[in-house]
């Protein structure tokens, strides 16, 4: 059994806005080992993105507060440490890559500029060390030409290039954990697939853990060996990817791939919809989030908002509809 | 970045035209005889000769040839000197100093520029200082207090700023008196042991290796160099703050703080390089207003510099005179304005690569 | 989607659109975008025809361009035999009740001061169809038919999901009865459970009213579900043109073989057995795209011949049209 | 998803839904984007300050004949109580030219007689006369001036945002000319041109003000006319065939032209601000006249004994302070609600 590198427990992060309060994370459990991709799947606001923010406490406070839960990396709470102690996990054991590398690289620091600082900060090289290394790196992640690049700034970067010079940012300092939040979202499809091609590799190569944040099944099909599906600032869902693929228990997931068109299915059949919107917390619910728009909802959805239990040793579902037979119901 | 210069300097010559025009514009108000003041010292008495005047400087022919005229001057038939002529430095005649403008600004300039020289420095920095301070500390007490501080500058107009510190400063502690200089300092100034170098009062002062007056030019300009900056740091805390909490929100500060950054690298080093992109230009315009913007304070503070010589000329209703001070501001500020862009453009990589 | 119907309602013909540069000291015309780059197609009557490319590629160029929304640079758009391109502006205003545009972003598309009576009624108004009374009673109507509810109408789209503004727009392309819709990324802005919710009612309207799409989309599965026939953009040219069955199954040119093994399949067995051809580098620059093929600078069976001419748009099997020479 | 940005998912309209905000009625009447401005404005205790202050000046320019009335046939002539330089103190006697005693005084004071309540300024001008009297000069040149530079700056830059091109590009070039000339250094030049011709009153100022006071309006309309242009609504409504004209004036305009109207109702502040200034440098109006710049310029002269003679300072100098602080108090909370960058933010 491989060591496990982080344990989150009942993290709930809330967010103050004009409107309200919004209860973007509401308990979330999640485990990850090493070696471990696990991909985190849902709809924009389910707070999938907070979740993995908060666990770095990189949630900007106010508006946000992270009120209750533990994150615990290789034994230690990351929210209770001192703010020295945090800066130094955060870089160079846990790093993250986000969603827009046009707006994620400071447009006025040369990308050498850049890619130095982790370097110099976690790893004490020297500057010259850090420029021989940083051209390592971007040559690692497929960046042609890699020691004329470093001067250049990120506007004369492509939206590809960008994206790898953070991948290469993120793994400079060979942290234990990768998180990456969406990061192929922005992208098309032909750079995405050879962003996701290029992870897979470096994966195999420096092993480190990956947490990879996405709305998109496919590819977390494509890179996940384990799998979160997040509702309303809940996991609903959790199971080993190809469990989760040819078994989806929990009535959203079930929803969610039956509203994908299939590519390779010969004859069209009609998309099935999940009816209404997905909800933006006011209050932390009683009743279970996705009941408004559940197909198997029963009374009891209404009243008690049903936890995250085991219906294998791997496979977590939080339901208290019976819908084994729900590929056929939908 | 070539492109981006040639582009600004281009842009040189058109301001100096539209800058003129609206000043030569404005001297149309007048009739040909005051114009004739342009030119020359006195009014002739005889109805004869002013007939004469008009057309030796022809301010009867049309429009576009006087303005030329007044442009690059006219050839004095006899002597064959050039006369007038703004583009060469030649403002008119000041009827109420009785000397031509441009000696004017000669002697007032240089008191002007010391001002400005001193103000600059607390205004740009305190000003970003506090705005930044507000932007990270937001809704702190630091925040609400430049908040405060900022409305309360820019609901104070300079001369009431002005003469409030004046009855505090000087008229009950008598620490910071109005004027320019005491008056052994004019005497010194008259002896000839001071050598006038710049012209700078508070640089010569150094240049002499004068403390003593040096200490006496800042005591006469702490509290104009206070009001100018007191007036401008509200403008600054406001713009730097909201520039810089813009930045804050922006994902590559996030990104540097997930790389495990200090708060203060992040902050020094990523986000407010870029703020201040944005600020650079009200900077600039600011130090621009500096120049400009004296008229008041030097009024207020009895200060003889080339505002004061511009409200007095206007008091007296003295056209000619303020006309000529208005090119002669007009064309340093556009050349402060070029200086500014260059700036910016040095400073964003995305205009210097470009 | 009766494709049997065989009537042609839009003819594009050799379309070009090119969006001029400004650069240097007196701002002259130094270069153009190469949005759209030669390119014709037709769409035949009850038809779908699917758009697909990446950013930048010009396909949602071209669908503005076909409603006459850009000025185009050369070539003729026909509608029923009637040029468009030809037409003066009040002319072309009129056309419009037959032709009409749902908008990708559900946010910006729809005007933050009008409500949504205001905003369904609009082209109502615009020409005169309906006034006072009547105007309401139609707009409740289109609601119904997008499934919002009628009392809605008094309200404004800031009270809406994105999910619920798209069918707003919806509604108002539908208000004067149009034929042909072009449906520009119509859904992808949207959550996956929406999109869905969307993509059906788009099915259930076209049946209804016997409507003809463009539907312009980066989403190759749902593109493939919506579309009877494929259209395959490139940097401004149409790289191929198929039968979309026939497409997804038997690609024929290396970009669209390349585009459908890059789309991430939500199948983890699959993914597993499945290599995937991965195309090395960027999108070249439209401003300056490579000479002859323009897809030569990535194409894995590329050669020196590729960079001499523009590869002949040749119907190779019946309806199925490839921009290249090697195959 | 950036890090900082709040989770919003859709509002839904869900009849179950349990997260459906309530839309009221007033915003419903409004409208969302009016609505949003008015709710952030009530909200912020500042701009609250800032009504309570404006609506004082309003009902002292409105009851200013009741408050002191007026001595003679021009109401804006401030009264002199003789000729003499010096300024006198507070509460000094009134000897000349008294005004009418109204009711308030008799109750407040419980006398029967004027007394200079604030003082006289050099020339034994009431210095409460002139501040109250000019209360009413203030909102007359603030709000000429206003609506002059608004209307200027609105056509301005609706030609130039609508147009585009070669138009944009001169009326543009022509704002760039205006901006780098100092303010309030070429409204004294102007004022002082105009004065000779046209005579010491309110309208050279008026005037110089105006002329170097549009571009600032013409910039923010333009620049909103330009990216509105270019939102998708805009386009949408020519698709649906739309005629041009209700384009403009349905589409583009509402959606541009809110807050450049707003900062122009606010800008009264900083108008009076520059008129003061004039006045102050001893443009403007005759002597006497009631205005508050007119009766600060009065202390140019006694600098070097201010110490005695601070309230010809202090009091007009407060009263054009809090006037600013008004309009800048309410500037400042709808500079924030107006401000899309800041929105959702405390």
């Amino acid at each position: 059994m491989a060591e496990l590198l982080l344990d989150v427990q009942g993290l709930e992060t809330r967010f103050k806005t004009p409107e309200g309060i919004v209860h973007a994370v509401n308990g979330v459990s999640f485990t990850l080992s090493e070696g471990e991709t696990l991909g985190v799947v849902g709809e924009s606001g389910c707070g999938k993105s907070v979740t993995m923010l908060s666990c770095l406490r990189l949630i900007a406070s106010p508006p946000g507060e992270i009120v209750a839960g533990k994150a615990l990396f290789l034994g230690q709470d990351l929210l209770k440490m001192a703010p020295e102690e945090i800066r130094k996990v955060r870089g160079a054991k846990i790093s993250m890559v986000f969603q827009d590398p046009m707006t994620s690289l400071n447009p006025v620091m040369s990308i050498g500029q850049q890619m130095a600082e982790p370097l110099l900060l976690h790893m004490g090289m020297n500057k010259e060390q850090a420029r021989k290394r940083s051209i390592e790196l971007l040559e690692l992640v497929g960046i042609p030409n890699a020691a004329d690049r470093l001067k250049d700034y990120p506007h004369q970067y492509s939206g590809g290039m960008r994206q790898r010079v953070m991948i290469a940012m993120g793994l400079s300092c060979i942290p234990q954990i990768l998180i990456a939040d969406e990061p192929t979202t922005a992208l098309d499809v032909t750079i995405q697939a050879q962003i996701v091609e290029l992870v897979k590799r470096l994966r195999e190569e420096l092993g480190m853990a990956i947490i990879w944040i996405t709305h998109d099944l496919g590819v977390v099909a494509n890179i996940a060996h384990r799998v979160a599906v997040m509702y309303g600032g809940y996991i609903i869902e959790e199971a080993p990817v190809k469990e989760l693929y040819a078994n989806p228990t929990h009535p959203y997931t079930l929803g969610l791939l039956g509203s994908l068109p299939k590519i390779n299915a010969s004859e069209r059949t009609r998309l099935y919809s999940i009816e209404g919107m997905p909800p933006v917390l006011y209050q932390k619910p009683q009743a279970c989030p996705f009941a408004p728009r559940c197909t198997f909802v029963q009374e009891r959805c209404w009243k008690e908002n049903p936890a995250l239990v085991n219906i294998t040793p791997t496979h977590r579902v939080a339901c208290w509809a019976d819908t084994t037979s729900g590929s056929e119901r939908l | 970045m070539g492109t981006y210069i040639v582009r600004r300097l281009l842009l040189v010559p058109l301001l100096i035209f539209g800058v003129t025009i609206i000043i030569f514009g404005m001297l149309q108000f007048l009739g040909p005889i005051e114009r004739s003041a342009l030119y020359v010292r006195d009014f002739p008495k005889n109805d004869k000769q002013i007939q004469g005047l008009i057309k030796k400087y022809g301010l009867d022919r049309p429009i576009y040839e006087q303005y030329w005229r007044w442009l690059t001057g006219v050839k004095d038939p006899i002597s064959g000197e050039r006369e007038g002529g703004v583009l060469f430095g030649d403002f008119g005649y000041s009827r109420t100093a009785s000397q031509p403008v441009i000696n004017i600004i000669k002697n007032r300039f240089p008191n002007t520029l010391d001002l400005a020289l001193w103000a600059v420095f607390p205004m740009l920095s305190v000003g970003i200082w506090l705005g930044v301070q507000a932007a990270v500390h937001q809704n702190g007490w630091i925040d609400q207090l430049a908040r405060i501080f900022s409305i309360v500058g820019t609901s104070f107009p300079t001369f009431v700023f002005g003469l409030l510190v004046l009855i505090v400063f000087y008229a009950n502690l008598q620490w910071f008196p109005p004027g320019k200089m005491s008056d052994w300092v004019s005497v010194l100034l008259y002896s000839g042991d001071f050598k006038q170098y710049t012209h700078l009062l508070s640089i010569d002062a150094l240049l002499n290796g004068r403390i003593d007056v040096f200490l006496d030019a800042m005591r006469h300009m702490f509290l104009p160099i206070l009001t100018l900056s007191y007036i401008n740091w509200a403008t600054f805390v406001r713009v730097t703050r909201s520039s810089m909490l813009e930045t804050l929100r922006m994902d590559y500060v996030t990104t540097a703080r997930a790389k495990g950054l200090k708060e203060s690298v992040v902050i020094n080093k990523h986000a407010r390089p870029n703020a201040m992109i944005s600020i650079t230009t009200l900077a600039g315009m600011s130090v621009v207003g500096l120049l400009g913007g004296v008229v008041i304070t030097e009024t207020v503070f009895n200060y003889p510099g080339i505002g004061k010589a511009a409200a007095d000329a206007a008091q007296q209703l003295d056209v000619v005179t303020i006309l000529g001070f208005a090119v002669f501001n007009g064309l340093i500020l556009i050349l402060a304005n070029l200086v500014v862009d260059i700036m910016y453009g040095i400073i964003d990589p995305r205009v210097r690569l470009a | 989607m009766n494709s049997n119907n065989n009537e042609v309602l839009i003819r594009v013909e050799n379309l070009v659109m090119h969006f001029p540069i400004y650069r240097g000291v007196i701002r002259r015309q130094v270069a153009a975008v190469h949005a759209v780059d030669g390119v014709s197609f037709d769409i035949r009557a009850g038809e779908t025809l699917g758009l697909v490319g990446e950013s930048g590629c010009g396909k949602s160029t071209t669908g503005r361009t076909i409603l006459q929304l850009y000025k185009p640079t050369s070539g003729h758009v026909y509608y029923r035999d009637q040029d468009l391109t030809q037409l003066k502006p009040e002319a072309m205003r009129l056309m419009r009740r037959e032709m009409q545009m749902i908008f990708q972003d559900p946010y910006a598309s729809l005007n933050p001061r009008m409500t949504l009576r205001d905003i369904v009624g609009e082209p109502l108004m615009a020409f005169d169809e309906a006034s006072g009374k009547e105007i309401d009673r139609r707009v409740a109507d289109l609601l119904q038919l997008v499934k919002l509810d009628p009392d809605f109408a008094g309200r404004y789209p800031h009270e809406f999901s994105g999910g619920q503004r798209q069918r707003i727009g919806v509604a108002r392309a539908l208000a004067l009865n149009p034929s042909f819709i072009v449906c520009d990324e119509p859904i992808s802005a949207l959550d996956v459970s929406i999109q869905a919710q969307v993509v059906n009612l788009l099915e259930d309207l076209q049946k209804e009213f016997n409507l003809t799409y463009l539907f312009i989309a980066h989403d190759l599965s749902m593109v493939r579900h919506i579309s009877d026939r494929v259209a395959v953009m490139y940097l401004g040219v149409i790289v191929e043109i198929a039968n979309s069955d026939v497409l997804y199954i038997e690609p024929l040119h290396p970009y669209t073989k390349a585009l459908l093994s890059a789309i991430p399949v939500a199948d983890p067995v699959f993914s597993e057995t499945h290599q995937r051809t991965v195309l090395q580098g960027d999108v070249p620059s439209p401003v300056n795209p490579p000479s002859g093929c323009r897809f030569r600078t990535r194409c894995p069976i590329a050669d020196e011949t590729c960079a001499l001419k523009q590869p002949e748009f040749r119907e190779i099997k019946p309806d199925h049209f490839v921009a290249c020479d090697k195959i | 998803m950036t890090s900082t940005a709040i989770p919003t998912g859709d509002n839904t309209l869900l009849k179950e839904s349990k997260s459906d905000r309530k839309i009221s009625r007033v915003e419903r009447f409004l409208g969302p984007e009016n609505y949003r401005i008015v709710v952030g404005l009530l909200k912020t205790p500042a701009s609250i300050a800032g009504f309570i202050l404006i609506g004082t000046f309003v009902l002292i320019a409105i009851f200013a004949p009741a408050i002191i009335p007026p001595v003679g046939n021009d109401p804006y002539r401030i009264p002199r109580d003789g000729f003499s330089g010096e300024p006198r103190p507070m509460g000094s006697e009134w000897k000349r030219n008294v005004p009418e005693v109204p009711g308030w005084y008799k109750l407040v004071t419980g006398k029967d007689e004027w007394v200079h309540l604030l003082g006289t300024a050099q020339g034994q001008y009431d210095i409460f006369y002139g501040l109250v009297w000019g209360t009413r000069t203030a909102f007359r040149t603030g709000l000429i001036v206003v609506i002059s530079t608004f209307l200027i700056g609105i056509i301005i830059g609706s030609i130039s945002g609508f147009y585009g091109g070669l138009v944009d590009n001169i009326i543009m070039r022509i704002v760039d000319i205006f901006m780098t000339l100092p303010f309030i250094l070429m409204a004294l030049i102007m004022a002082a041109v105009l004065t000779p011709m046209i005579g010491k009153t309110l309208i050279p100022s008026i005037i110089a003000l105006v002329s170097f006071g549009w571009m600032g309006y013409a910039r923010i309309i333009r620049g909103d006319i330009l990216s509105v242009k270019e939102r998708d609504f805009v386009l949408a409504a020519r698709v649906v065939g739309v005629r041009d004209y209700r384009i403009l004036f349905r589409h583009i305009l509402p959606n541009a032209i809110f807050p450049t109207l707003v900062l122009a109702s606010l800008a009264i502040g900083d108008v009076v601000l520059s008129f003061a200034a004039l006045s102050f440098l001893g443009i403007g109006t005759q002597v006497g006249y009631a205005d508050w710049g007119q009766v600060l310029s009065f202390a140019r002269n006694w600098i070097t004994s201010l110490q005695t003679y601070w309230y010809i300072v202090v009091w007009p100098g407060l009263t054009l302070v809090f006037f600013v602080m008004g309009w800048n108090l309410v500037g400042d909370a709808m500079r924030d609600v107006l401000d899309p960058r800041m929105r959702g933010k405390s």
